[in-house]
């Protein structure tokens, strides 16, 4: 038994907190604190990045999320209708973005965290490109039944 | 984007009178910092109590400041909880930044 | 500045409870607690309005919530694709529907209170049907602007 | 629908282990408080104190099992906050229905 909503805003970096917030409340019922905040940051990451970069900052287009709760896992999409992304961009993506120097000041980065920050924090990320529309689906598991994660 | 001055003993600190710091404010935050570190403050703390969230774009926000202000001057972080600690320690900058519980004590360890 | 969101659910009473979530957590953050249920209320009775008697109960039909959160106002509007309802049974609901003898356990209502719970919750209420598509705007004041509310 | 059963004195506590009465889960709630009724229960106190929010089908379904249980049984509801609470006032049922903070409350006004 699936129990699945639809979200939609327009390609505006300003609804992307109003996103965030419903779909953080949705989670929160089924999921801990981290996993909660483990689903937000990835959804804002991969939302922010179909805005800036496959939309290119134009407003106007839209930007769809769909949530599924389901008895063992919360599952997101995130739908677009951009330029699809380059696919190895996000499976090369890892915590290794992290493994900076921490006394080279100048080396610390500013951006180009949000492909690593989603590969973290979700169980399960698939990127599906085609017929328009671009599909990343996130899959994060209830924390008590993976005791492994 | 809504920022608090004070100044205390020589210090500035800049609370971040928003509950989201995310890629629709950084820009402006970061702007909004490096104006006051070009008009001469180096000793700064900043005040994320009231700040529930941040992304990568205001974490990125974040270590631009940290840069502009250089080795010779300090940035402090104060009250940072929940969400925040969670991204600074997943991305490894809670060994980056110096974090404190309370603005008091930022500013205290600034002074000594 | 406005800053609107859509929610989609199918007409399935399950969901229902998804959206009154989602739709309350982002009232939360600018209504106060009795303000937020008000919005909450009045958006669930609406929207098992459209799923029981605008649908009649059938499945795979869409359901969209369109929620703007304004300076001084909060906006919700329930869109559907049913047949329109008599808009006089709206605008003829009201608080009187509870005026009942509370002695007489035989005349207390079981049913019929919908409507009259959205008048009563809402600070503005309009119903316009057409062009295959029906929408229930209500708004929602915020209290400290409104000392009269 | 999950409700909890419990015997105090004669009187069944019936805890409503669901944070939402709606729609849909009104029907099944009304003919589960129904068969216990007809099983011969006439003291009932609902615990509601999980419950955070009724519609005016829940309510409505409330009020079924009142009259069913008639004016010779007892339904009294305990535990009841916040929205739900609110929910009452605006229809006047807070009149109608017997509303008690605690289950205690509420067994030990029906004992006496
Ligand atoms: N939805 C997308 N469409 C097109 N390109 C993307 C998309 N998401 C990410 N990218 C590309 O991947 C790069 C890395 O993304 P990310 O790790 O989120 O960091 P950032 O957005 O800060 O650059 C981006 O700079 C962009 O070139
Ligand atoms: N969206 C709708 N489409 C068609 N008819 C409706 C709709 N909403 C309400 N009605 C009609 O108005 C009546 C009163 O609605 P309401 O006050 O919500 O109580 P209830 O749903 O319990 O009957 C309904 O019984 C139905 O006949």
């Amino acid at each position: 038994m699936s129990v699945g909503i639809k979200l939609l805003i327009d390609s505006d970096l300003d609804k992307v907190a109003l996103l965030a917030r419903a779909v953080r409340a949705l989670c929160s019922d089924v999921l801990d604190e981290d996993s909660s905040h483990a689903v937000e940051i990835s959804l804002v990451e991969a939302i922010n990045n179909v805005i800036k970069h496959g939309y290119e900052g134009k407003p106007g287009r839209n930007v769809g999320v769909v949530v599924s709760l389901r008895p063992d896992h919360v599952e997101i999409e995130v739908i677009d209708q951009a330029e699809p992304m380059e696919a190895s961009l996000l499976s090369n993506a890892s915590g290794d973005r992290f493994e900076f120097d921490i006394t080279d000041l100048d080396a610390l980065p500013e951006g180009g965290m949000g492909l690593a920050l989603i590969q973290m924090n979700m169980d399960e990320v698939e990127y599906h490109a085609g017929q328009g529309e671009n599909r990343l689906r996130m899959v994060k598991r209830h924390a008590q039944r993976t005791p492994s994660s | 984007m809504r920022l608090i001055d004070e100044q205390r003993n020589g210090i500035l600190v800049l609370r971040i009178d928003e509950k989201r710091v995310d890629a629709s404010k950084a820009p402006a935050f970061k702007d909004e910092v490096a104006k006051r570190i070009e008009a001469g403050h180096s000793q700064v703390v900043l005040d994320m109590s009231g700040v529930e969230f941040v992304d990568s774009s205001g974490l990125g926000a974040l270590v631009s400041c940290l840069k502009r202000i250089g080795p010779r001057g300090n940035l402090a972080i104060a009250g940072a909880s929940g969400a925040v600690i969670r991204l600074f320690s997943l991305t490894r900058m809670d060994r980056v930044f110096s974090l404190h519980d309370t603005v008091d004590a930022a500013v205290e360890q600034m002074s000594s």
